[in-house]
């Protein structure tokens, strides 16, 4: 039984992690009707960023200040925007029609001084992890300017292979510029092993701090969310877009920066996820393939369910890790032999296959009655 | 060369020839129609039996030798094959416009005594009962197409009396080919009304030798050949498509395709793509102005490609045709412009595979003309009428000039008369008006010469060159011919010259009022930087009449290549400063010009013309768009004009 | 600008429905065909015949095998890879274990049994739509991923997990250069696009479509969901599997599981959308791009790279040549999402109405 | 000058009795009834959220009433699929138009045809034979579709390039093709002018006339609905609150009331 409950909360917490992926293709799919398939490419690029700024030791100095440049020049036009109030619009011949570039250059050389001046030390992670969000952002005003805009009104198919085209290209990018390697994380998570139950069980159910640590910082980012979305202007719009573009569109929210905006947030939840599964592993090329986990999870949650993206991942992080575990064990007792192992490499997916047979709409889904 | 039937002789009737057809090339395409999509192919064979059922169906209904069908419809295969259908059991087909209204209906069914009538639809049938009413001798109506007529009562389906036919046809194998072999050459094969400019239209009466002869005789001139494709989109009642499509169909074997409906012709002649092929100059007219429009949509480099070719073709495209010399380097580029331009615009035309294209009817303008020549259309004139069989001249080969009509076809003679009328005498003469000696008398003298109306003469290379209606044609003072329609005709060819007015009639010498064209003198006046503000202004400038005189010179040059018309020349000119408009009953409602209204209304201008002043003052009453009227008032400048001593070319 | 179409009129409808209804066209198949089967096997070397020639080839088969289902019937598939691995595997094991059978026949088989797993797979299409269905597809592909790598019966017990196709014997003819092999794969290709082709454009196409279109409205008219969609994952499927065990028996000689996974199904995925959904001919278009220009890439990045002075090693030109492939394909669906046989079709409406621009 | 329309119209063809249907509590129809005899021109009249369409999807077999029944040429049915009913010969068009939009005119009314088409998958991939023959003979039906709806020209072009006038047409035409005993026409004039209202209802009227075909519509323009129809049925709030012929219910006070009261 313990043994059970020790692989069960190993499962809960690889769940928090699809969790978070999933989490951030509903935000996209909800507000803009894509289907992200470029998550799991935009936690590797936060992963990737984040190490930059906060070890970057490991890749190179150069590698750290233009990425540290990067994101003060992003972080730069923000703050110009909030001042500016809305739009950067100005009449032909003022001067003030490049502020922007004027700006984005500046605190660029600002950020780059600045990280040369750290020297190989990097930046302390107060300041390393707004950075790597304003990298994101930078990656979202990327893809909606270049990719969504052009694509504006293309069916879902088409949508769902430019993020796709997106996905070779952030990994191909990534990989040019830092190679192939594991990049450990370390923000000074605890990774010891500590012992849960003592009481209950003999010995006790023996967990890892980093998972709970993990899970911890899940349920900040989600309840971070939760404020976002309830209490700020952007926040609800986001919600009116998600139920009625048309509507949305009529109180005067331009859909270009809802897109962006949301996009800018499917790249926070990706740096999360990129922290968690980075501090457990190491940033890798693999997280790309985190994409391909949320997609059963997705499945069981619904693809506009906020909670159902989170219980969805918990069920199938638990669900494989049990089935890995005692799928050998059943069959043999059932068979007589044991089925081979690597079940957890399916176990999702026909999961998610199952379900949609007997529950199409997904857990929290609504029944469509169809109309001609 | 050709290959017509040899034994024409003992095929004198079209009924003999069309089972004649059906022996030696059964299985031969005789007619097609773009029916549900494609095009439904009707061999020889079958269309005679289908005209044989017809007829014997016909019969059984009690049509005899002598009665006349009226054919009303489209062109289809089944209205072609009711004519064949009457004409076997001795009968007269009388095809009639299918858009006649029933007034119109109502006098030929009268006239001609038609107890049948075939229809091609609901829409016909009812013109028809309608007609019943007022015209009981029309017993009997059959209709082609059942669509909306299922609860019709009193008329037959085109299809039941086919199957009547069957029957009688069982009883009787041999009551069709019976009464066809009766029938002989000389009996009425058809009987075509000619609108007429004046009265009641009147039953052109023409026989089976006469058509035949017409059919042979224009089909030896172009070399026609069995097999040959042709559209048959103008009307079964108009003798033009009587004699390509039914009597050179017969005589010759051509395939007559019918289009799917009147809104499909264009595309359907692309399918086709005929090899014969007949255009009036308004049609042609309409194919030209479509390319002009969709060219200037067309990128930059195409329409320059297609300006450039174009420009060649017009320079050596037409003599390319007539096998005149043309350098090397002409031919090369020529067929460049094949490749690029010529071929794809032809094919877009449905002409790719024209050999023989005529067009007729109107005086047709050299810009049209040549167009389609410099393509590599051998386009042809022919002169012809109802009362000829169609065929009095035609273009030959190799001597194709826009301002002919040709030359005589073979068997045709012909004579001026001293009016100037043409007058001519062919095997394809007709006999008779039908119940009308009296018009009858009038054109076809006792020895067969039958007046054609129209004045013109046979200039040096023996081509006959039609000037106008003889009754417009005058003289001067001097007896010279003065055909002032022939003068403004020319005149209007130039895109300048939107009106023109020809005065002289028993005067010293020819004068002419112009109008100009606002759009097109307005665009040649901005690219030379003239500014005019009104059409007043515009028609006085000098540089306008610098550009009106070259133009009259030009034609003065031309007219000075005719002996007969050199006389005729244009000496003196103005250019009016109001546009003739219908609305001051200056032009009829058909923009025709009122010639005695003009010359009466300006009398002081045509005075002065006539007299040696250099300006002349004027005033004249104008009805604006709006009906308001006002007066125009100036002074109008009066031009001379250079002529040409005649008979430059020595003959 | 080459199109003579005037005369090129139709009597039957036999001719108005054929494939090429334009002479012209007729003319330039015949001619690409006669190419591809007379002129390229003399012409081309070996590498180009087994390195491009053969996988593009086949990729296409595999591409109109999807594209029947995405393109024509609108079901979208992610698992097509797995269906690939079922036909190759389902070869093989009739190869081991039928031997009398003849190549041709074991190569149709795994098709067949492709099809049935296809219909089973297809099951919850009857329920489920878009991206659902995807997700449903993958399930094939992860699952039979594990099946063939971790079941060792599929692999005829092979210690390594690698196994090898038989001597390719079609009916006494061994095929074994790469001239022969392209001529094989070239044979089948060409018939199984002909019976595709067909297909659509049959009445089975036109139900495929309708419920693409619209399936409720195919539904009223009296069209069944389960039939179309079932027929449609069938043959699909048919058509993925035979490639697939092409792709086994010919193009590679000894193979893995990992030939077959979820890349391979993308990789089909971009070629039918690059070629064009609901073209046949696009997917051999789709194919060769997706095939060749990674191909280029490779070849053309490391002197390009040197011109600027950048020295690219093996791995950096792959990660290069990703990147840059990704950019072009979303470049690609940006110029045109229907694909490269819109392209090509709107390039031939140009040609016809030359010199006109419509 | 036309004859007047003389047709038959026979015995009962479809029977609706007391139905209701409702969407979890929301009342679309209640216990409604009414009959379509052979041969006739029924129409089902109604203000906007009448239950008209519902009313269609029940006969149809889109919906399924909660109680109540249908009996179709004398067969009672419950349960029954969309496909199912048109293989018994019922067929329709829709209120918002409902074509196969990448598929050509002819195309969408061949798909009318697929009930009538039998040959197996694999001789369609040989196109050979009996699968060739049974195009043929089936486009030969679809073209006689095309010329009676005068759509010739527009047989080849992709339905989403046509007009609304045309495609509405074009789905006439696709449902004439499966040769339908009861064709339900569902608002077949919507959004169409005068010109286009006319030519519609001369195919509607030549359809009755031409190949006996009963027809059930929905429409809101009066004057077409009085002129065409034999018999008319008005549903107002799903309930059933006239029924009879046009002159009886110009008359019937209810009706005014409730509709023509309120649009006139």
């Amino acid at each position: 039984m313990a043994f059970f409950l020790e692989v069960l909360i190993g499962g809960l917490l690889t769940g928090v992690l699809y969790s978070l992926v999933a989490l951030g293709f509903v935000l996209i799919f909800k507000a803009s009707g894509v289907f992200n398939f470029a998550q799991g490419a935009m936690v590797l690029m936060a992963g990737l960023a984040l190490v930059q700024l906060f070890e970057p030791t490991y890749i190179g100095l150069w590698h750290f200040v233009g990425v540290g440049a990067l994101s003060a020049a992003v972080v730069g036009l923000l703050v110009l925007r909030t001042v500016r109030g809305g739009t950067f619009a100005a009449a032909k011949g003022d001067w003030r029609i490049h502020l922007p570039k004027i700006v984005a250059v500046g605190a660029g050389l600002l950020g780059g001084v600045l990280a040369l001046a750290g020297g190989a030390k990097g930046w302390p992670l107060w300041l390393a992890i707004p950075a790597a969000i304003a990298v994101m952002v930078a990656v979202a005003w990327v893809v909606e300017r270049w990719v969504l805009r052009p694509l504006v009104n293309q069916e879902g198919i088409i949508l769902f292979m430019a993020t796709l085209g997106v996905t070779f290209f952030i990994d191909g990018f990534s990989q040019t510029l830092f190679g192939s390697n594991v990049y450990p994380l370390n923000i000074g998570l605890s990774k010891d092993p500590m012992f849960l139950l003592e009481g209950v069980f003999e010995g006790g159910i023996l967990v890892n701090k980093l998972d709970i640590s993990g899970g911890v910082i899940a349920g900040v980012l989600v309840a971070g969310l939760a404020v976002f979305f309830q209490k700020t202007r952007i926040g609800r719009a986001l919600r009116a877009v998600a139920d009625d573009h048309a509507a949305a569109q009529s109180v005067g929210i331009p859909l270009n920066w809802i897109w962006f905006i949301v996009w800018s947030v499917a790249g926070v939840v990706a740096l999360v996820a990129a922290i968690v599964w980075g501090s457990k592993l190491g940033i890798q090329f693999s997280l790309t393939f985190l994409a391909l986990k949320a997609l059963p999870v997705l499945i069981l949650g619904g693809f506009t369910s906020v909670p159902g993206a989170i219980v969805g991942g918990l069920l199938i992080g638990a669900g494989e890790k049990v089935a890995e575990v005692y799928f050998p064990v059943v069959t043999k007792f059932l068979t007589g032999t044991a089925m081979p192992g690597g079940v957890e490499y399916w176990f999702a997916y026909v999961l998610a296959l199952l379900f949609l047979l007997f529950r199409p709409q997904g857990l929290f889904g609504e029944r469509i009655i169809e109309r001609v | 060369m050709t290959s017509v039937p040899a034994n024409a002789g003992s095929n004198d009737t079209f009924p003999k020839m069309l089972v004649e057809m059906a022996r030696s090339r059964g299985a031969a395409p005789a007619y097609r129609e773009k029916e549900h999509g494609i095009w439904q192919t009707y061999d020889w064979t079958r269309s005679a039996a289908e005209t044989r059922r017809l007829a014997a169906g016909l019969h059984t209904l009690g049509f005899r030798r002598g009665d006349k069908l009226v054919i009303v419809g489209d062109n289809r295969p089944r209205l072609y094959w009711a004519m064949g259908a009457a004409q076997a059991i001795g009968g007269v087909p009388v095809p009639v416009y299918q858009d006649s209204v029933a007034a119109e209906l109502a006098y030929v069914i009268e006239n001609a005594e038609a107890r049948f009538a075939v229809a091609e639809n609901q829409e016909q049938v009812d013109k028809l009962l309608e007609i019943q009413r007022s015209v009981p001798s029309l017993k009997t109506i059959v209709y082609d197409d059942p669509r909306g007529l299922r609860h019709y009562e009193g008329v037959h389906a085109y299809a039941d009396v086919q199957t009547r036919g069957d029957e009688a046809l069982a009883r009787d194998a041999e009551l069709v080919s019976r009464e066809t072999a009766v029938g002989k050459g000389a009996d009425a094969a058809i009987m075509l009304y000619t609108s007429g400019t004046t009265g009641r239209p009147k039953g052109v009466v023409l026989s089976h030798d006469n058509l035949a002869w017409a059919a042979r005789a224009g089909g030896r001139v172009d070399g026609l050949r069995a097999g040959d494709e042709l559209l048959s989109y103008l009307p079964m009642a108009w003798v033009g498509d009587h004699i390509f499509s039914y009597a050179q169909g017969h005589t010759i074997g051509l395939v007559v395709n019918c289009p799917e409906s009147a809104a499909t012709v264009m595309t359907d002649l692309r399918e086709i793509g005929p090899t014969y092929y007949f255009a009036p100059p308004r049609v042609l007219e309409n194919l030209i102005t479509q390319v002009t429009i969709r060219m200037e949509d067309a990128g930059a480099l195409q329409r320059r490609m297609f300006r450039y070719f174009m420009a060649h073709a017009r320079r050596v495209g037409s003599a390319l045709l007539d096998g005149a010399p043309v350098s090397a380097a002409d031919r090369l580029l020529y067929r460049l412009g094949e490749w690029f331009v010529y071929g794809p615009l032809k094919n877009q035309l449905g002409m790719s595979r024209v050999r023989v294209a005529y067009t007729a009817g109107e005086a047709v303008g050299p810009e049209i003309f040549n167009f389609f020549r410099a393509l590599g259309v051998n386009m042809k004139q022919l002169y012809g009428q109802t009362e000829a069989s169609v065929f009095v001249t035609i273009h030959p080969d190799g001597e194709v000039f826009q301002d002919t009509v040709g030359k005589p076809v073979p068997d045709v003679e012909l004579k001026i008369a001293d009016n100037g009328e043409v007058l001519y005498r062919s095997p394809g003469v007709f006999r008779e008006y039908f119940k009308n000696p009296t018009a009858t008398a009038d054109t076809k003298t006792a020895d067969g010469w039958v007046h054609t109306g129209d004045a013109g003469y046979l200039d040096q290379r023996g081509h006959l060159r039609i000037i106008d209606r003889a009754k417009d044609v005058g003289k001067l003072k001097d007896g010279t011919l003065f055909a002032p329609k022939y003068i403004e005709n020319k005149l209007k060819f130039f895109p300048h010259i939107n009106e023109a007015v020809a005065f002289g009639q028993d005067g010293d010498f020819v004068s002419a009022f112009v109008n100009i064209d606002m759009t097109a003198v307005g665009d040649w006046a901005e690219r030379r930087n003239i500014s005019y503000a009104s059409y007043q202004e515009l028609a006085a400038r000098p540089e306008v009449y610098d550009l009106i005189q070259s133009e009259i010179e030009e034609v003065n040059r031309d007219l000075a290549d005719d002996p007969r018309m050199a006389g005729a020349q244009i000496r003196r000119f103005l250019v009016l400063p109001k546009a003739l408009d219908a609305d001051d009953g200056e032009l009829t409602r058909t923009n025709k010009v009122r010639r005695g209204f003009i010359g009466d209304r300006y009398k002081s201008l045509v005075d002065a013309l006539n007299g040696s002043a250099t300006s002349v003052r004027m005033s004249a009453e104008v009805t604006f768009e709006d009906g308001r009227k006002g007066l125009i008032e100036g002074t109008v400048a009066i031009r001379d004009a250079a002529t040409v001593q005649p008979a430059r070319r020595a003959a | 600008m080459f199109y003579r179409e005037a005369g090129q009129f139709k009597t039957s409808y036999g001719r108005d429905m054929a494939v090429f209804p334009i002479a012209q066209d007729r003319i330039a198949i015949g001619l690409i065909v006669a190419i591809a089967f007379l002129a390229v096997p003399f012409m081309a070397t070996e590498y180009f015949l087994s390195s491009i020639m053969v996988p593009t080839l086949i990729l296409a088969l595999a591409a109109i095998g999807l594209n029947i289902l995405v393109g024509y019937c609108g079901q979208v598939s992610l698992g097509s890879g797995a269906f690939m691995a079922i036909g190759a595997y389902a070869a093989y094991n009739f190869a081991i274990r039928v031997p009398e059978l003849p190549l041709l026949v074991t190569i149709l088989l795994g098709g067949v049994v492709s099809a049935m797993v296809g219909i089973a797979f297809g099951i919850p299409s009857l329920r489920i739509k878009g991206f659902y269905l995807a997700v449903a597809t993958l399930a094939a592909q992860f699952f039979f991923d594990w099946l063939f790598l971790r079941v060792g019966w599929f692999t005829n017990y092979t210690p390594s997990g690698s196994v090898n196709a038989p001597q390719l014997n079609v009916f006494g003819w061994i095929v074994n250069t790469p001239t022969e092999k392209y001529l094989f794969v070239l044979g089948v290709v060409c018939v199984l696009a002909v019976l595709a082709k067909n297909l659509v454009r049959g009445h089975v196409g036109r139900q495929w479509m309708a419920i693409r279109d619209m399936d409720i409205a195919a539904e009223i008219i009296g069209i069944r969901p389960m039939y179309a969609k079932l027929t449609a994952f069938a043959v699909s499927s048919f058509f993925v599997g035979v490639a697939g065990s092409l792709w086994a028996f010919v193009h590679l000689g000894s193979w893995e599981p990992l030939a077959f996974n979820i890349d391979r199904s993308f990789q089909l995925l971009f070629a039918v959308i690059i070629g064009g959904l609901g073209s046949i001919a696009g997917c051999f278009m789709g194919a060769a791009f997706m095939w060749i220009l990674p191909i280029f890439l490779d070849i053309a990045l490391p002197p390009l790279g040197e011109l600027v002075g950048w020295k690219m090693d093996k791995a950096t030109v792959s990660h290069f040549g990703f990147m840059i492939f990704g950019a072009l394909i979303v470049f690609f669906l940006i110029v045109e999402p229907h694909g490269l046989a819109r392209l090509w079709s709107i390039m031939k409406e140009k040609l016809r109405l030359w010199p006109f621009p419509y | 000058m036309s004859a007047p329309r003389t047709r038959t119209i026979g015995d009962t063809l479809l029977t609706v009795d007391r139905i209701s249907l409702s969407f979890g509590g929301v009342k679309a129809l209640t216990d409604v009834s009414f009959d379509i005899a052979k041969g006739e021109v029924r129409a089902i009249i109604g203000p906007n959220g009448a239950g008209k369409s519902s009313m269609l999807n029940c006969i149809n077999g889109f919906y399924h009433p909660q109680q109540g029944s249908i009996t179709y040429k004398s067969v009672k049915r419950s349960q029954m699929r969309p496909h199912e009913a048109a293989a018994q010969g019922i067929a329709r068009t829709f209120q918002n138009i409902a074509l196969f939009k990448g598929m050509s005119t002819l195309d969408n009314i061949m798909t009318g045809r697929n009930l009538r088409m039998k040959t197996g998958i694999l001789a369609q991939a040989l196109h050979f034979g009996p699968a060739r023959a049974e195009e043929i003979e089936h486009r030969l039906a679809v073209e006689r579709i095309i010329e009676f709806l005068e759509i010739e020209h527009i047989r080849k072009t992709p339905v989403g390039r046509l007009p609304y006038g045309l495609q509405k047409r074009v789905e006439l035409g696709r449902a004439l093709a499966a040769e339908p005993e009861l064709l339900l026409l569902d608002e077949p004039m919507a959004g169409m002018n005068i010109e286009e209202k006319q030519d519609m209802c001369r195919f509607i009227l030549d359809v009755n006339d031409e190949f006996g075909t009963t027809i059930c519509l929905i429409e809101h323009d009066m004057g077409v609905v009085m002129d065409i129809s034999d018999r008319v049925v008005v549903l107002d709030y799903g309930k059933k609150i006239g029924d009879g012929v046009p002159d009886e219910i110009k008359r019937n006070q209810t009706v005014i009331d409730a509709y023509l009261g309120v649009s006139h």
